[in-house]
């Protein structure tokens, strides 16, 4: 029976350490590390995990930083780690837990989403992919977008509709698409930075078999709504230290280029400076929720408050710089696993902030959710049920 | 680190308060007595102070208090904030108690604990951290004279703390020389007066450098504790505007099933979500007395005060004409969070302080 | 036949000021003014016009002016004058714009306005007060609400249900209501700014006759539009010079207290001054275009504009005052005719100016109204008809 | 007084252009183009001028020119902004045009009038009249060496204006000793180019002050019309998504008929409104060389650069994903209309502008 205290963790992690060696091969040790259960804290035993309460994660993740240890690259699978694996814990069968979740969590098996398509929009229920059964399999064909490392991913997880005549949210099933099938067919998606982050995907009679199904039949909605969750908080979940964001890069060029500030400048860096604090602390204050055990619906706030601030910042760095703002560093297309939003210029932090509105649900969507969930206010009157 | 969170033991005390408040000081009640000749309401301050023991939250036990702290007074803040009650507690349990524990007076923080006596700092309402109030009042030996204009709280309280050109002094608000003219102002629920001073016998209880920290402190405290008041004042207005919504239809809907009340409400949320964020981190600060504690404050006004107003804006516009009659209690907020944008100093100043603090200079001179 | 010129219209007025003396009694100088076709130049002729175009009025006010006659004192009949008037043109019998345009032009009889009601709020068309046939009266019981002058008019136009089983816009009719008759009740209504300009209006089996209604049975909605699309022109029509608005107050302070002054705040006063200024020149582009005979929908912007502009600015106001931007100067019950926004303290407007966003039309309905009528959006699912 | 309508000749001019443009200069030719090798149109500038004589609007016709002026050229301004169209009209038939006519010199004004050259004001994009540039190039007799970066539409013009310390003058732009470097721009239909001069002869067209008039006044009337350029950008934005929320559908129905979606394009079109009603104003005071000119102009840029920007970015914004790929227009307008709240001086640096003109001082020195 392990000891669910941090200094019990902390044990077991120098244990684990004097049998593996962080400087060894990268892949065996994570293998190891996953299965001595101290991959996910939280998780069964058995599934990466101890049982341990989730707060003693970070115990564990800074216990081996400090010893040098390999990460498993966790923002190069965020949606594996953040969205599949939940999911595939909550929803899967035994089998299917066992086969997907170790090549996850190393890394070794990157995961996308295939849940939007184009004609659907922010109305992710309405998508027109079709699932249909033909014996042990089901046969997918269907159009998705905006799937971010579909071009590196082994797996997806897929929303279909399998029952067309149903109201739109019960005719959906979710499975585990095999993005190495035939008919699967990645193309990039360049988006208005002149970079291709994310794809579009096509499925022309994708064969899956019955045992990549999660969740039952027309249920995959309810499934699709643990991963959706989970989305949310992941957004929210991310420390920052003050000025970690892109407040930090403006501050850095107002501290170091005393001949561009102005007055009325002053004003807005200030302005942006204690909405970034407010924002940062707010996502803080999430943080300490969600270790205290009582999760908060703070995640949309912060989901929202960060993309206006990263477009208002990432603006008015732009109007700051004057000439040299206008200045582009490459318009060339290309293929980034993530984008690179502190690093290149103030353009391409403005163009890039644009999609923070609109990715993962739009602001617009953010604030029905918040309105209805979090408020209680009563939904719009419906017409398409 | 800093701790945003409410502990059990506070989530009792808003409990308590809650309690109280919903028993004896309705919004109701307080609506009719802003039309009266007393605004203040003394049976409710008395209650708050021996059955709650609230007045006392902030001063040590040794000094007969609560031994509690900061947080504990901002959890009552948010709390009387809701309810736009009309007592001194901000300017007593929060700046005047601040001052007199840098001043170490045992004896006022006793009095002040209990409740047998109540304290407003008599500086102007809109008195920042970033500029203590010039010594208007003239110290000749321990005799004041001087004015001192639009003073909060002050009105209810029998204890002044005076800054004077050669240190702090506590000097009874109804003794001679003492004349406090009531001012009409935007906030019936904490109203302003001038105070005139005509030799006036006082008390010195700091002098020097220790008397200007002990005020300026004072006033970092104000401004960090006002943000929890900002915090219940917007949470009304959001419940409030909810409820209403809710229930007022229009067009055969409830109004608040169009997307544009939905929006606003959405956004004053989000704001008041922040806004909590901020305020339990500037009570934080000020709790442990942590160097950041004044920036955490400049902070908290820099961006409550905003919010508050915004909520009670939101409240008014989204009960439509109801809201804008003089039988709806919205206005009592409204004002209410006004005239917390200029107490403590505007949100304009705080952020001057802010361009000090986290160095964010201006421009250089001459550019 | 006159000559409908600009200096025929001041040929006009010389020959009238040189049989009346524009120092003599008043109301019958007023009274002679209609007769000569002088009181609103594009009326027929009779009702007090020429049947000129109606950009010349200026010329025929201005005239008057120069010659130091007494005015109608619009600003104490704005309803009657603004919105009955037009209405009585349109939709009144000859018997009836007989006998009331003349009274209603020389401000001997003041009107209001018995529109709105508690329970509609914003759905004007879901009223709820009802008049019903009796020989040749009708019998009007109701409350109606935010009723400015009510406690002075002589009459009002109002709204009543004559058909409450017909969809909400079909079964209203439009009538004049006399304000002296029994069963008529005005009581005021005490405003956020402690004052009362308003009135709630209560009717009681009113009995007005046949011959008051304005327009067919039922068809009250239809005739209720002239009267709305007048107050929408209305708004926007008040020229003004620079600075002719809060702005000048604001700026005025400014310049007067130099002591007040920050660079934060100097950032938010020259916003301020040029949306000032912008919303200037836009309500300046409405008039020339109504003067050119193209009315553009620009009223409803210039409204939403100026309402936004006078909440952001007397707020501003308030934080640059300080201290004394907390003083009120009387919070006493009073029934002033009309707001004095730029008279009192900066608490008094920036109070009053809450109202702007609400009264005749609240900014969310405006918007709407931009939607719709001029972009094209389509309405929303409506479930009320 | 100043007249903010469009008169009938006005109307005219502008169905001319827009028939041109809907002809010769689709929006998607203009996408494709940003990613070739030549962004500029130039069989869409000679038509413009040729077929239309839009170049020599502003030039009178003792010069060769249509002798209309800088209404009409504000006019075919709100129709390349509303198409993004690629040409240099706004510096050589606007700002370029206006320093020769404050220099007098007929055979350039000619040459441009007839489009037969198009010609660029060597400044940096961002020089705006607050701040005429340094004179960064220097003139040795009449041989002309420095440095000028960030320049807008030099690339496709024969002509350059330069500023040099002696005076202005005029440089073939594909002569000896002139090396052009492109800048990869974030508006990519209005590129900008470094540019380096290295003993380069000029011909000076002004000198001392009436140069540096020359020099502020072309900024001046740069500011007033780009103004007009942003109101036709922020007006196909609008209209683009007008359309596209019509009938994108979504949740059953048209995203238009939601609220939030409504009441944001509805804010949209009254900025518009406003800012077609400020633009008019600066392009006519620039017209009649009013006195207030140089203030309406900076109104102008102080109103109009915010609202092109908001258009853009809504556009973006309800257009969902769609707006956010390369190939879909949207990002044309937007990187326009950001690009414009720099070129001509900042928002920021108008309204400071403003302080001075209409007599709104900061605070005291030393405050």
């Amino acid at each position: 029976m392990p000891d669910h205290t941090a200094d019990g963790l902390r044990d077991l992690v120098a244990a684990f350490l004097s049998h593996h060696d962080p400087g060894g091969e990268r892949t065996s040790f994570l293998r190891a590390r996953f299965d001595a259960g101290l991959a996910w804290v939280n998780f069964p035993v058995g599934l990466g995990g101890l049982d341990a309460p989730r707060h003693l994660q970070s115990v564990v993740d800074e216990a081996f930083a400090r010893a040098g240890a390999p990460d498993n690259r966790p923002r190069r699978n965020s949606i594996g780690l953040g969205m599949a694996a939940p999911t595939l814990l909550r929803h899967g069968t035994p089998a299917q837990r066992q086969r997907f979740l170790r090549p996850l969590w190393t890394g070794e098996e990157i995961w996308c989403q295939l849940f939007s398509e184009p004609d659907a929009g922010s109305d992710l229920a309405g998508l027109n992919t079709r699932a249909v059964r033909d014996g042990d399999d089901w046969v997918v064909t269907g159009q998705k977008v905006w799937t971010s490392m579909a071009h590196r991913a082994r797996w997806a997880i897929l929303l279909a509709r399998t029952a067309p005549d149903a109201p739109k949210h019960r005719g959906i099933t979710y499975f585990v698409c095999d993005m190495t099938a035939p008919g699967v067919e990645v193309r990039p998606l360049r988006q208005l930075t002149g970079e291709a982050e994310f794809n579009e995907v096509f499925l022309s009679e994708v064969r899956l078999s019955d045992t990549l199904r999660l969740g039952a039949v027309d249920d995959g909605w309810r499934v699709a709504r643990t991963t959706l969750m989970n989305e949310r908080v992941a957004i929210g979940g991310r420390p920052l230290p003050r000025e970690g964001g892109m407040i930090g890069v403006l501050a850095r060029v107002w501290r170091e280029r005393p001949e561009l500030r102005t007055a009325g400048l002053h004003a807005e860096v200030l302005r942006a400076w204690v909405r970034a604090e407010a924002a940062r602390l707010t996502a803080l204050r999430l943080r300490q929720q969600l270790a205290a055990g009582e999760p908060g619906p703070e995640g949309s706030a912060v989901k929202l408050s960060f993309a206006g601030l990263a477009q208002r910042i990432s603006g008015l760095e732009v109007e700051l710089l004057g000439e040299h703002g206008l200045r582009h560093d490459d318009w060339t297309m290309r293929r980034p696993e993530e984008p690179d939003l502190l690093g290149r210029t103030a353009t391409y932090r403005y163009l890039r902030a644009r999609g923070n509105s609109i990715e993962g649900g739009t602001s617009e969507i953010l604030r029905t959710v918040i309105a209805e969930r979090v408020l209680g206010l009563p939904a719009e009157p419906r017409v398409d049920r | 680190m800093t701790n945003l969170l409410y502990d059990d033991d506070e989530e009792a005390l808003r409990a308590s308060v809650r309690a109280l408040l919903a028993a004896h000081a309705p919004v109701s009640g307080t609506l009719a007595r802003v039309d009266g000749d007393e605004p203040y309401d003394r049976g409710l301050w008395a209650r708050l102070a021996g059955q709650l023991g609230a007045a006392g939250l902030a001063v040590p036990e040794r000094h007969g208090g609560a031994g509690a702290g900061f947080r504990e007074v901002a959890v009552v803040l948010e709390e009387l904030g809701r309810a736009v009650a009309p007592v001194p507690y901000l300017g007593s349990a929060g700046v005047a108690t601040r001052a007199l524990l840098r001043c170490g007076d045992a004896e006022l923080l006793g009095q002040l604990a209990v409740g047998r006596r109540a304290a407003a700092l008599a500086v102007s309402v809109a008195a920042g951290p970033d500029a203590p109030p010039h010594a208007v009042v003239v110290a000749d030996g321990p005799v004041l004279s001087g004015t001192v204009t639009g003073v909060a709280d002050a009105l209810p309280v029998d204890l002044l703390l005076v800054p004077a050109d050669d240190g702090l002094y506590a000097v009874e608000a109804d003794g001679p020389g003492v004349r406090m003219t009531p001012v009409v102002s935007l906030d019936g629920t904490r109203t302003l007066a001038d105070i005139v001073f005509t030799g006036v016998p006082g008390r010195r209880i700091a002098a020097g450098e220790a008397a200007t920290r002990a005020v300026t402190d004072a006033l970092v405290a104000g401004a960090a504790l006002l943000a929890s008041e900002q915090v219940g004042v917007a949470q009304w207005c959001l419940d409030t505007t909810v409820e209403h919504v809710r229930l007022r239809r229009q067009f055969g809907r409830p109004i608040g099933s169009f997307q544009a009340v939905k929006h606003r409400l959405a956004d004053v949320w989000v704001e008041i979500s922040e806004a909590r964020a901020v305020a339990r981190h500037a009570a934080d600060r000020l709790a442990v007395d942590h160097p950041d504690t004044a920036l955490a404050a400049s902070l908290a006004q820099a961006h409550c005060a905003a919010v508050a107003v915004r909520a009670a804006e939101a409240c008014v516009q989204l009960h439509g004409g109801i809201g804008f009659t003089w039988e709806h209690p919205a206005h009592l907020y409204l004002k209410r969070a006004k005239s917390g944008a200029v107490a403590f100093g505007t949100a304009d100043r705080h952020r001057a302080v802010l361009a000090r603090l986290a160095d964010l200079p201006g421009p250089p001179p001459g550019a």
